[in-house]
């Protein structure tokens, strides 16, 4: 859909993922779910048949950029990839998630054999989901959730927990094929270089906060330039991830497209755990203890690091270039 | 070898004393890289500390007079460096044995070290500290917490905060001001204040570690305090601390680097366990880190062992501890952020020996934050040897 | 396409036009990771720009009226794009087309516009700039050559550093002091000095790359300056110098992010040349930096691209220069680091095209030295960040 | 040789060294080896027999050192390791070096065949030069100069350029076994280890004496809560350097030892140009002219890392602890 034809511009649908990210505070995941719903926040890339605004990843990114501020307690990526690429082979589960009825996610970690068994991992959020998407060696499998065993796993993230997830040979609801699959990948990959410029840029807010506002030595910590160049290399590297994530989403589906949307996840991925670091280091004392949120958005923003296996993507981008050169 | 027996012993013998003693004694589950690990309580730390100091391997320096060993600080190094060969618990009593007791034995009078010093290393007493305040961190000009003359002893009212273990302590190393605020840094008193004193309340800061026994806020409402616990006079304590500080940050946990060397071992060996981190100990983006790592580490021994041998040759150590204390932290963090990347890869299905790995490192990680920050910030650290490394002249 | 056909194409035409043009007709040689490649002498070098310009790809934004092509700033980044991914030698006269240019264009007399800019533009003048003192560089309150009213024009006393270019200049961007010194910040006035006028004299300095064509000092002993040759009234110059520059930081050399790309995969063919190279490229520790260069290069075109959008739309780009700038210079410093790292392994008996490669990663990493230190050093930049973009209250 | 036996203190050769080194300034490779065996500084590490000193390697480290940090034009390491390790095999021609009449140096990067043919590379001042060592596959072969063909090559250092050595199948005049070389090779390491350290320390002692003395929006650089910093990051690392250097050379001949002394050597090579590099950072644009010297001490300092092979030396310390693991 073509934002001249719609009317829409992407920085509106900030403005309401933010006060339905706020509205969210304190309820449980059904009840996130729910709250999202009503802005029609989970659909917003699922096709009109299933309920969803069938718009482009281009609005998608405002909303997961204000849930990664927001430290929102809910798989809002997985749940928004769902509605979209479900709405083929599945479009009453796609419209139940996309209606914030039925709760989905995704185990972003490890392959099941074809057979529907093994341990995946990394499902955010994953105990008490209707539904987990579940990566195969072709594709992907979507499985209920009451045919698995659900185990909390060693995970950062205490907000958006990380749960393994064992397959016990149960049928699929559906199963995509491996482009589609790939597709969902490559989307969610963009949407966490979004969660994390989100998490990051409440990080440096919050350290700019307490460092004029803390006064040491008879003067506010931001007199000191030590603390002033600090701040001002987390802004640098943070302007540097969403000028890459901007770029990306301008870029086509060539391998120059390909490349600036990978990048655009690996310079969040680089910088945004640095950023949430530097935040902390800038609250001094403060920024170890629990009240303060930053460590939180660390905790995400290393999640989704590992989520979106940097390594092996940084491995692929090279490969890329020296296969091609 | 008994306890009480290793009095002796010296050089390459002490360090096969505290080797052997610590592989028959460390209780079962108390290794954190090892088979069967369980977070030890505080009772079995306290046990296995006061075991330690009984077979010679706690208060090394310290007099024999007041239940220390009275050996060089050379050994104290090699048993340092054989406790930092072990993943052990870090010690409950660190503000005791680190700070409380060696400003106690620079400045306490003869009843003080008698009172205070054995209770410390036989693990009856632990201690917290309360230095920082609301208002008052790295710099105490700005602290606000006071002590008031009452007959012979005092009264103190105020709030401190970061007083780590200020629960289980018996007593608090407690800073205090005696005159106005306006005299900024004079007039400063140390106290070793009873914790069960009344007016006394602690109020627990829940850390991004989510441990026990961590921070706490102590809140003073008009504590009496006997002169038998005043630290030396107002100034006088305060200004011995200073200096005893000095050496201490840069003898205190010696252990470090060996115990750095530890978890890159435990991070080595937790992968050979899955099949899905194997492969990355073959792949050279991870080997060139793994060196680097070895590499920071043998620069951080490279930082310990020279203030041994300037310290026996009674040379001034001047800033040294900031040189250890800051590589060592960073370094540190790069190595735990390194652990959390490769961990992170292990097979949903991992072995109990990599999610065991897997605890320890995310503990470490969320640790690894507080290091640049206590005991002076990375930024703190630079302006030492800013000022008296290089001696950089303040150009005004 | 002949020259001058141009005019009529826009967009991705254009980038054809562009790439066709360049294709067609970069001099043998010229190109650093081409075979036969020699360094361009300085005329072979002018004699190309020239011909760029006749061709539509320089002086893109300037108005036709003054020699330029009256193009859109997307246009110039899309030349900038293409001429980018070859690997061309640096404009000779960059003072004229990037700095004096656009300044003269903000503030110069129809005179002057008429008879400085197709000047620069058909490389018949080059430029230098004297703004940089001994005693003042970054800091120009402390700029001490003295321009002193003689009739309608001006004389002009004092000295200038790092004036790359002075020997082959025709004239000089040259700032002065009209007032006193203690004016500081006031009376200073900007003037277009033919380097020919007597009392000047140049010195040239070597530079560490060891390369001509570099900075000089240019001594100016009672420099006679017509009216004509001053650029606005004192003040008025150099306030209005200021705000173009602003812009130009952030506009000027758009190329760089795509000249790094070409850089990065002229050493990735040159590895694949040397069997002693070839096998890094298979090794994790490589390809991730290569990854992490390609990443760093990525964020310079994200910063650059915006600069072009936010300037179309009108609006203020603030120091989204400084931003650039900075995470280029950085990048940039360490890719040339990894190169000759890379590089140094090469066999000793390497063909040809590695020892090109090693001659031209040499270049760039002593160049890139300078180039955290140019047009505002890395602490200079963050203090722009920390006051302008993070907008931090100074903090009194 | 024992310290309490021969009464000597590796420091007076520090003395000692400085002041030859200083006395070389200007002279050609010929008088520098002329000034240097006056001291004896060639033959430190040379058995007495071919008039050496017998010492043993902390003595020689001060005195490389001090080569360092004054930017020495010679070969000094390659002659006194020569001198030393061709005593055996080639007394005459090790008494020639450490006498400062023969001039020799090695070529540090590449193998020549078994037959003596092939090039090799990384030979500082070879022109002009005696005797060049030059490795085998097992061992190193000693040639005269006047058999080879040598050839600058392109590299960074201009005080003590490297050259590539060409050999044309003449005989060798001794060979080293392979444990010759191995034992030449780790102590080459050490002695490069104590140059970079030197010439770090001139660097940063430039730097330093510019931001105390140069002024800027009215006050001294020095003044500048960032340039303190920057600098103390520089003896940061160069008191690690230091501090790995002197862990080294009081460790024993096993394994710890044989970690320790690799360590010294990559910590210097890993922080050796960044020192110097910040410190041509610290002179702004001073820094980028020839004449103020931080850029020679930035070329000598790069150079030294690549003839000690540091990716190479990283990845055996990292196999010497994960195979041993």
């Amino acid at each position: 859909m073509d934002m001249m034809q719609t009317g829409l511009d992407p920085a509106d649908f900030a403005d309401s993922a933010r006060k339905a990210v706020a509205a969210c505070l304190g309820l449980d995941p059904a009840g996130c779910g729910a709250r999202l719903a009503e802005d029609g926040l989970l659909g917003v890339l699922a096709p009109e048949e299933v309920g969803g605004l069938g718009l482009d990843l281009r609005f998608a990114l405002p909303v997961v950029q204000a849930a990664g501020a927001g430290d929102l307690a809910f798989p809002l990526a997985e749940t928004m990839l769902m509605a979209r690429h479900l709405a083929g082979p599945a479009p009453a589960i796609a419209a139940s998630l996309a209606a914030g009825e039925g709760r989905g996610t995704i185990a972003w970690a490890g392959t099941a054999r074809t057979e529907l068994v093994g341990t995946v991992g990394r499902a955010p959020l994953a105990e008490g989901a209707d539904w987990v998407l579940v990566r195969l060696a072709h594709g992907a499998a979507l499985l209920p959730g009451s045919a698995l065993r659900i185990a909390k796993a060693i995970g950062l993230d205490e907000t958006a927990p990380e749960y393994n997830v064992t397959l016990t040979g149960a049928d699929a609801a559906c199963r995509l094929d491996a482009a589609a699959w790939s597709a969902l990948a490559e989307e969610a990959s963009l949407l966490r270089a979004a969660a994390i410029l989100g998490a990051a840029e409440t990080s440096l807010a919050l350290a700019v906060e307490h460092v004029t506002t803390r006064r040491q030595f008879g003067k506010p910590l931001v007199a000191n330039q030590a603390m002033r160049h600090l701040l001002a290399r987390q802004k640098l590297a943070m302007e540097g991830m969403r000028g890459a994530l901007i770029r990306a989403t301008g870029c086509g589906d060539d391998a120059v497209g390909m490349l600036a949307r990978r990048a655009a996840f690996l310079a969040a991925a680089t910088h945004g755990p640095l950023i949430a670091e530097a935040s902390i280091q800038a609250h001094g004392g403060m920024g170890f203890t629990w009240d303060i949120p930053v460590h939180r958005h660390l905790r995400r923003i290393r999640t989704l690091e590992a989520q979106g296996e940097a390594p092996a993507m940084r491995e692929a981008v090279a490969a890329a270039l020296i296969d091609a050169n | 070898m008994m306890d009480g027996m290793h009095h002796d012993l010296s050089g390459e013998a002490f360090r096969a004393h505290v080797r052997d003693w610590l592989s028959a004694n460390v209780p079962p589950g108390f290794l954190a890289d090892a088979p069967g690990y369980t977070t030890p309580t505080l009772q079995q730390c306290r046990d296995f500390e006061a075991a330690m100091h009984r077979a010679g391997l706690a208060g090394i320096t310290w007099p024999r007079a007041y239940g220390g060993h009275g050996r060089t600080l050379r050994e104290h190094l090699v048993a340092n460096q054989e406790i930092g060969r072990l993943a052990l618990p870090e010690s409950v009593s660190s503000i005791g044995k680190e700070l409380a007791g060696p400003i106690i034995l620079a400045i306490g009078t003869e009843e003080q070290k008698q009172r205070y010093l054995p209770a410390i290393l036989e693990m009856r007493e632990m201690w917290c500290q309360g230095f920082s305040e609301p208002e008052a961190g790295s710099d105490l000009a700005g602290l606000r917490t006071r002590a008031t003359r009452d007959g012979a002893g005092w009264r103190i009212t105020g709030q401190k905060i970061w007083t780590s273990g200020a629960a289980k302590a018996a007593r608090c190393l407690l800073l205090a001001r005696t005159g106005p605020l306006e005299d900024r840094h004079k007039g400063l008193a140390l106290f070793a204040v009873p914790m069960d004193a009344p007016g006394i309340r602690v109020r627990p800061i829940r850390q991004i570690n989510d441990k026990d026994g961590g921070f706490a806020e102590v809140f003073l409402d008009d504590v009496p305090v006997g002169p038998e616990d005043a630290l030396g006079a107002p100034d006088e304590g305060w200004n011995a601390a200073i200096r005893v500080l000095g050496i201490e940050r840069a003898t205190n946990r010696m252990y470090r680097a060996w115990r750095f060397e530890n978890e890159l071992r435990h991070l080595v060996a937790a992968c050979r366990q899955d099949p899905a981190l194997a492969p990355l100990l073959r792949d050279g983006a991870y080997r060139q880190r793994i060196a680097a790592t070895l590499v920071d580490i043998e620069m951080v021994k490279g930082n310990v062992e020279p203030v041994v041998e300037a310290l026996v040759a009674g040379e001034a150590i001047g800033a040294r501890g900031s040189l250890m204390k800051l590589h060592w932290s960073e370094a540190h963090q790069r190595f735990a952020a390194l652990a959390m990347e490769i961990l992170g890869m292990a097979s949903p299905d991992a072995p109990p020996p990599v999610l065991q790995a897997q605890k320890r490192f995310k503990d470490i990680y969320l640790q690894a934050r507080a290091e640049t920050i206590y005991a002076g910030t990375t930024e703190i650290q630079l302006g030492i040897i800013a000022d008296r490394v290089l001696n950089l002249p303040r150009g005004k």
